[in-house]
């Protein structure tokens, strides 16, 4: 019902393009895994090569403690929950969930009884005579699920499960799907574009880009201490302050800041950690360019005095807007900036 | 139950006329359709020995057919009974030995309809297809008779015309194509007549005008003084059978009285029967059709169709196709 | 090969050794066909280039190239234009709920039998069909005109026939473009001419083209509407494969005209490639 | 103006319906002859092909005809899509190109070619022959209309099916051929039509048992006859019930 | 280039369906406003009815003051870009943008100029040679805006303009759309179903739900006061707490609110009104079910002792994440709360 999984110097070409590069990653029995990373990043094949429909051209992966390299996705202790779901149109909702088990060769009474069990797992149990046509996307997402789960597999591969629902439905779906995973206790790997959802599910993130992994780790790491400028980007909004290592610290146009590094380099930071209230880093006055009401914040454009070429980004209090052209001083807490060498 | 394989023209397909001799024989006879004789012949060459029992031919192709050693000899078949002028003989045997036998013959001639032109024109080729009648005719689409007729209104015998012929009877054609509104076959011809297209049909007869003579008694045919070209089928045994007897026995249902009314009368097209005998068995109107009196007359009018050998056979169909592309 | 690979060979194996054996040997044996010459009813294989000689010499063959050229190219021009405005009309005149019986209605009589259709139009175009008695009615001519056994009667037969192929295939381009084209070129201020010119006229164009190359392909071959209709006056290819396999089993020369016949195709091929889409119909 | 269109519609609609008015009306004819003037409402016609076995044999040859090729393109079509859009195969544009070719080519051409070959093979005509050939002009429809509907959406149902733990046979017999029912059966009905339909390669290539319209076209050539309208007239009432009981079946399962 | 726009009296049926109804709104020359409300509701048909692709069954349309009601698409000053932008498949950008141009009878020179100058204006000059088909999708959202842009209406209609595109590049984009209704003045109405999108872009809001107008005004007026329940409910999340009012007051499960209320009625209060730092009303104990991080702050379900059946959102300071099962004691401001009376 759950198990540990490793990959090990994993490599694939398509061709001459390098899809995914030296991939290390463990995931421990009943974690909930997400592989965040932008568009064309290799997600979906990383996805792939878990669930046995990519060979990878290099590299090993393990689940439950054996080499699963070379084996075939019907004979893999993983089930993959495809994005667009991939339901089976023609069939009832209770043939669609017990699809897997009639593969399996159980007799028809004793899998109609699992089938809607798992139907009555996802809160569907009333519709298991309809067609997937008959659903909203929601449900649709549920009824993938619950055929996925109904297979009990070691590892539930999702691939942008909440890809195609409207933004509420979405938010609504994650707390629902993480509540299933801690009831299930099976291992899930989630394939998302979205740092919120990514955020909102996960025990631990995993950032993807160009066919790496970037950074990994809990929500709350990754988002706060970034290990690239990428993952930095990606988890969040983020100013890019120009900065200069001088080896020892970090010269920025609002002052030093205690980071050794050395040459070209960017000062980062996010926008709710910009404020109006009195810290330990005065960024000086700025010029509001726009401000815009986001309900728990105000977002504002903001050009700092210090360096005009610049536009920051900052969230403030929402019970005031304030308008275009006013003035405001800004400060920060120094312990917020992360700083990145660029390489020349 | 046996199978009978014959290669025929479409008035064997009749069930009127099929149908008793299956019954007798306890046999399923399969008919196949062609048109010209040269695809009969190239059906035959490429098919294997005891493909096909039976075959129905142009009676001037019988000797074609035999060189290409396609037909059987064929004996026991009397002819006692026939007009004396269908029987053939010279037509349907080869070194003396038979080959085939006559079984329907008719005319290729002058159809027309009475109420719209004047018949007395009618009796003349030269006037029948004059400018008078110029964007009224129809040209029977078939050359043989066509050009037939036109060697016969040029004073040429049928079975003289050689290749010196060619210019005389295409200057012909030529006339009556520059007067025709179509070239048509059975179908166009008739509906053409019927609706009042045209209201002459060169090359048309009995054949053509039988079938509408009861809705449209005004739509007649004539043997002009000049004469017309006679058409006659004849049937035989394919070299090679495997049926030999019961091919006999079917050539010899054909060309019984019974059979020979059938034929006669039969759907596809009406025509009068080789053997005599068969007035027996055809009503009075059937032979007021027919014209069952007047044969005497007519067959010593008309002549037979051309039997050009293969060489002329092309030359005439390339004048033919020439004419019609012109 | 990869095991992938070899299932793929297998689920595309009967279609491919099918049309190899029926389609590309008959194919390449008719070309070589046309190469061999008839002597006494034999057919006798060889490199010769007689029969095309004959083709190029014969006035009554070559002519019939032009026929059939002729025709075809009227054909295909005609229904076009005829069928495109129906297919508009259907497609944004005629209300949503009823498009699918106009359309239905416009291609219902593609179920009579097409030998029958064509003998049909001999009824209708007859001196004494309903053609001639409505217009006589109506006092546009007085006497009959000649429409039946003419090359407007074969043209007639086959722009019938292709108006409700061509209705069906262009109504099916219009309405899978979004109807959002069409609004944002009238936003922007162009009048109904002017979107069909620039905004649905380019858009429907592959479409179109395909459609037009599939009338020219199946005209080009047919024989039973020239054969029925044309009053045998003038022939075309195909008529006078016919008469050359019927008449005196010519298979050579059919096989000759047969190549030329399929070289105007291949041309018609070469001048609309850019746009056709044959394997989306 | 406003009106222009509709005189338009109106006007196409009588041409289209013209010939077809005209091949109904005088099958009624109760003369012998199906030219103006009708003489009144007769079923005699009818009564007589109905009572013709050649007609009635050929309306069942053809009918076996255009349901076995059709049959057999549908199939052939189908896998050869299915191995197209699911494998890697190499040169996979090349046999795309072929499947399609023989749509670009006449159906004499077809025809002609196949009857070179089979008559010099000494393999007999036959229906199966007029078959072979319908299948040559079929398949390449049926392909076009397959391959075209296999989407990404049935590819991800397969896979999920294959993850599932169906081998490839189960794969494509319970989940493609379900997923792709409305193609499959727009080219079977499609194929069914033009089979049916087809004259020139069922002339060249039958020889004791004809399709209908070679029959037709025997009739044709053998005299004038409201019996060939009374024939044109019943096809076309059968098909157009089939056609409407089909529309009304799938309209209503549509909605 | 800009222009008033007053709607009185609308109504419009499709059939026997009322997709429009009474609808009355006025916008200002050069103002910015989102129609908002859940698929289905009518927006599309509104902006049709501005645009003239719809004739209204009742009512009247003025735009700069003149009775525009019956006038055609091409003759009225607006524009409409499409959801799918509808961009010209067969030419250029450069076509693109100058076919309102072209339309209008204006030289190619002149027209190329004009063309480009707005495909420069959208930072696409360099493209201008390109086809749709060559561009991604950000790129064509900007096409379609500058070729609706370059006929110069003075009102511009936008419908789902930022719909396809991906939640980040979304963001980016409502960001740049503001920047040029700024820069160019035109009035824009921009439909969309995305609440952040409404109130990141508008200067007012208008909520739509089942063809009426349910609430219109600034994004902060709306977001903290909004008239009506489906208004409080689609602008963002929002905890639901079952109430009771006595005429004067309203009764909850965590004490009374100075709200005069009659009957069943339901008290909601956001996410970001709840924490656990004290204030005037005092929600009690609760009971953490899950938490997740979310960057900015830590999204917690949480079960209060004084109502168990109910489960309360709470946004709580993003330092730490409690663990499931620990008890936190929440605080609001009663002013915080809005109450709705329930129709019984
Ligand atoms: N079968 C293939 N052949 C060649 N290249 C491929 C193939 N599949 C994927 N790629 C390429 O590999 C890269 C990674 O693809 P992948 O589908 O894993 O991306 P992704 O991260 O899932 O993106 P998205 O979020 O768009 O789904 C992309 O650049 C893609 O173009
Ligand atoms: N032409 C039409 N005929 C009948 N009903 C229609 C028509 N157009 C729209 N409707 C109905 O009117 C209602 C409003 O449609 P509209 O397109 O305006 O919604 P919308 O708010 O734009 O939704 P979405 O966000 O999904 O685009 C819907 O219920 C729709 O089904
Ligand atoms: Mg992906
Ligand atoms: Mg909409």
């Amino acid at each position: 019902m759950t198990a540990p999984v490793t990959l090990r110097g994993l490599n694939h070409w398509f061709g001459p393009f390098h899809a995914l590069q030296d991939i290390e990653l463990s995931i421990e029995a009943g974690e909930y895994v997400t592989l965040l990373g932008p568009s064309g990043c290799g997600k979906t094949t990383l996805l792939s090569v878990l669930g046995g429909f990519i060979e990878p051209t290099e590299g090993r992966v393990e689940i439950g403690g054996r080499d699963m390299t070379r084996v075939a996705p019907a004979k893999r202790p993983t089930t993959t929950m495809f994005q667009d779901y991939a339901l089976f149109p023609h069939m009832t909702l209770r043939d669609n969930v017990g699809f897997g088990l009639r593969m399996a060769g159980m007799g028809r009474g004793e899998r109609h009884r699992r089938a809607e069990s798992f139907l009555d797992l996802v809160g569907l149990a009333d519709a298991a005579g309809k067609r997937p046509h008959e659903l909203s996307g929601g449900q649709r997402q549920r009824v993938a699920l619950a055929r996925a789960l109904a297979v009990e597999p070691d590892v539930l591969l999702l691939d942008e499960p909440l890809g195609a629902l409207d933004l509420k439905l979405r938010r609504a779906m994650q707390d629902e799907l993480k509540a299933i995973q801690r009831k299930v206790g099976t291992t899930f790997v989630h394939v998302t574009h979205d740092q919120e959802e990514a955020m909102a599910i996960a025990d631990r993130i995993v950032v993807m880009n160009a066919g790496r992994i970037e950074d990994h780790g809990p929500p709350a790491r990754i988002y706060r201490e970034p290990a690239t400028l990428f993952a930095a980007d990606f988890m969040g909004e983020m100013n890019h302050i120009p900065a200069r290592g001088t080896g020892t610290a970090t010269e920025t146009p609002f002052g030093l800041l205690a980071r050794a590094v050395q040459g070209r380099a960017v000062a980062c930071i996010r926008p709710e950690a910009l404020g109006t209230t009195e810290a330990a880093l005065c960024i000086g006055a700025a010029i509001v360019r726009d401000a815009a009401f986001f309900g728990t914040h105000v977002r504002a454009h903001l050009v700092p005095e210090k360096a005009p070429d610049l536009t920051l980004t900052a969230h403030l209090p929402p019970a005031s807007l304030p308008a275009p052209g006013e003035s405001l001083t800004l400060w920060a807490d120094p312990d917020a900036f992360r700083v990145y060498a660029l390489e020349d | 139950q046996e199978e009978l394989n014959a290669l025929v023209w479409c008035d064997h397909t009749d069930p009127a006329l099929i149908e008793p001799f299956e019954q007798a024989h306890n046999v399923k006879v399969n008919l196949r359709e062609y048109e010209g004789t040269g695809a009969a012949l190239a059906l035959l060459d490429q098919s294997r020995p005891g493909d096909w029992d039976v075959l129905v031919i142009d009676g001037i192709d019988v000797f074609r057919a035999v060189e290409a050693g396609i037909l059987a000899p064929l004996d026991g078949v009397s002819t006692e009974d026939f007009f004396p002028e269908v029987v053939m003989a010279e037509n349907n045997s080869v070194d003396g030995v038979m080959y085939a036998v006559t079984e329907k013959f008719g005319y290729n001639t002058i159809s027309y309809n009475a109420d719209k032109v004047d018949p007395a024109d009618m009796e003349s080729l030269a006037t029948a297809w004059s400018d008078k009648y110029q964007g009224r005719i129809s040209i029977y689409d078939y050359y043989l008779p066509v050009m037939g007729l036109a060697a016969i209104a040029g004073g040429i015998p049928t079975a003289e015309i050689g290749a010196d012929d060619m210019e005389a009877i295409g200057g012909t054609l030529s006339a009556m194509r520059g007067n025709a509104a179509s070239v048509a076959g059975v179908v166009a011809a008739q509906t053409a007549l019927a609706t009042g297209e045209v209201d002459i049909v060169v090359g048309g007869g009995e054949w053509l005008t039988a079938v509408l003579a009861g809705d449209q008694p005004n739509l007649t045919w004539t043997i002009p003084a000049e004469g017309a070209v006679r058409w006659a089928q004849s049937i035989g045994v394919v070299a090679g059978t495997e049926k030999p007897d019961l091919a006999k026995e079917f050539v010899k249902y054909i060309v019984s009285p019974e059979g020979q009314a059938r034929l006669a009368t039969s759907s596809c097209f009406w025509g009068m029967p080789a053997n005599a005998k068969a007035g027996e068995f055809l009503t009075d109107e059937q032979k007021a059709v027919l014209r069952w009196d007047n044969q005497p007359d007519y067959l010593a009018r008309t002549q037979l169709y051309p039997a050009p050998d293969a060489d002329l056979d092309v030359e005439m169909q390339d004048l033919w196709l020439e004419t019609l592309q012109q | 090969m990869s095991r992938d690979t070899a299932r793929g060979w297998g689920f595309v194996a009967p279609a491919l050794l099918w049309t190899l054996a029926f389609f590309v040997v008959p194919f390449v044996v008719m070309g070589a066909m046309s190469l061999a010459t008839l002597e006494r009813r034999e057919v006798v294989w060889g490199l010769s280039l007689a029969n095309y000689a004959e083709l190029a010499e014969k006035a009554y063959l070559w002519r019939a190239v032009l026929v059939s050229l002729e025709i075809t190219l009227t054909v295909t021009v005609v229904s076009v234009v005829l069928a495109y405005p129906l297919a508009w009309i259907i497609a944004f005149r005629v209300p949503k709920r009823w498009q699918r019986l106009a359309l239905l209605l416009a291609i219902l009589p593609f179920w009579t039998s097409y030998v029958v259709r064509s003998y049909a139009w001999l009824l209708v175009l007859a001196r004494e069909g309903v053609v001639n008695q409505t217009l006589m009615n109506i006092g546009l001519i007085a006497e009959p005109i000649t429409l039946a056994n003419t090359r407007f009667a074969t043209i007639t037969g086959f722009v019938h026939f292709f108006v409700m192929l061509l209705t069906l295939t262009i109504y099916a381009n219009l309405v899978q473009l979004s109807p959002n084209y069409r609004r944002a070129a009238m936003d922007l201020g162009a009048n109904a001419f002017q979107t069909f010119r620039h905004v649905i006229l380019p858009l429907t164009l592959p479409g179109i083209v395909t459609g037009a190359f599939l009338t020219f392909v199946l005209c080009i071959g047919d024989y039973v509407t020239p054969q029925i209709l044309g009053g045998n006056t003038e022939l075309t290819v195909p008529q006078v494969i016919m008469v050359q396999l019927g008449r005196r089993a010519d298979f050579p020369l059919a096989a000759a005209l047969a190549i030329v016949l399929m070289g105007i195709v291949t041309m018609a091929y070469l001048a609309c490639a850019r746009w056709l889409r044959l394997d989306r119909i | 103006m406003r009106a222009l269109p509709w005189a338009y519609l109106i006007a196409a609609f009588v041409f289209i319906y013209l010939p077809v008015g005209a091949l109904v009306l005088f099958s009624f004819q109760a003369g012998g002859l199906p030219v103006p003037p009708f003489e009144g409402p007769s079923l005699r016609w009818y009564a007589e092909i109905t009572g013709d076995r050649d007609l009635m044999e050929a309306l069942g040859n053809s009918l076996l005809v255009a349901l076995g090729s059709s049959f057999v393109a549908v199939v052939l079509g189908f896998l050869a899509a299915y191995g197209l859009a699911r494998h890697v195969l190499p040169g996979s544009a090349l046999i795309r190109g072929l499947l399609i070719a023989p749509l670009t080519v006449s159906y004499l051409i077809v025809g002609l070619g196949l009857l070179i070959v089979l008559t010099r093979t000494g393999v007999g005509l036959s229906l199966v022959t007029a078959g072979i050939g319908h299948v040559v002009i079929n398949l390449p429809l049926a392909f076009a209309i397959i391959y075209a509907s296999m989407g990404a959406q049935q590819q991800n149902a397969e896979r999920a099916a294959r993850d599932l733990g169906a081998g490839e046979a189960q794969v494509i017999w319970l989940v493609t051929v379900p997923m792709l029912a409305p193609a499959i059966a727009a080219a079977f009905f499609l194929s069914v039509t033009l089979s049916w339909d087809e004259f020139i390669i069922a002339f060249l290539l039958t020889r004791f048992d004809v399709t209908l319209p070679v029959e037709i076209w025997s009739l044709l050539r053998s005299g004038l006859s409201p019996r060939l309208n009374a024939i044109g007239s019943l096809v076309f009432l059968v098909s157009v019930t089939v056609v409407l009981i089909l529309e009304i079946l799938i309209f209503r399962r549509k909605s």
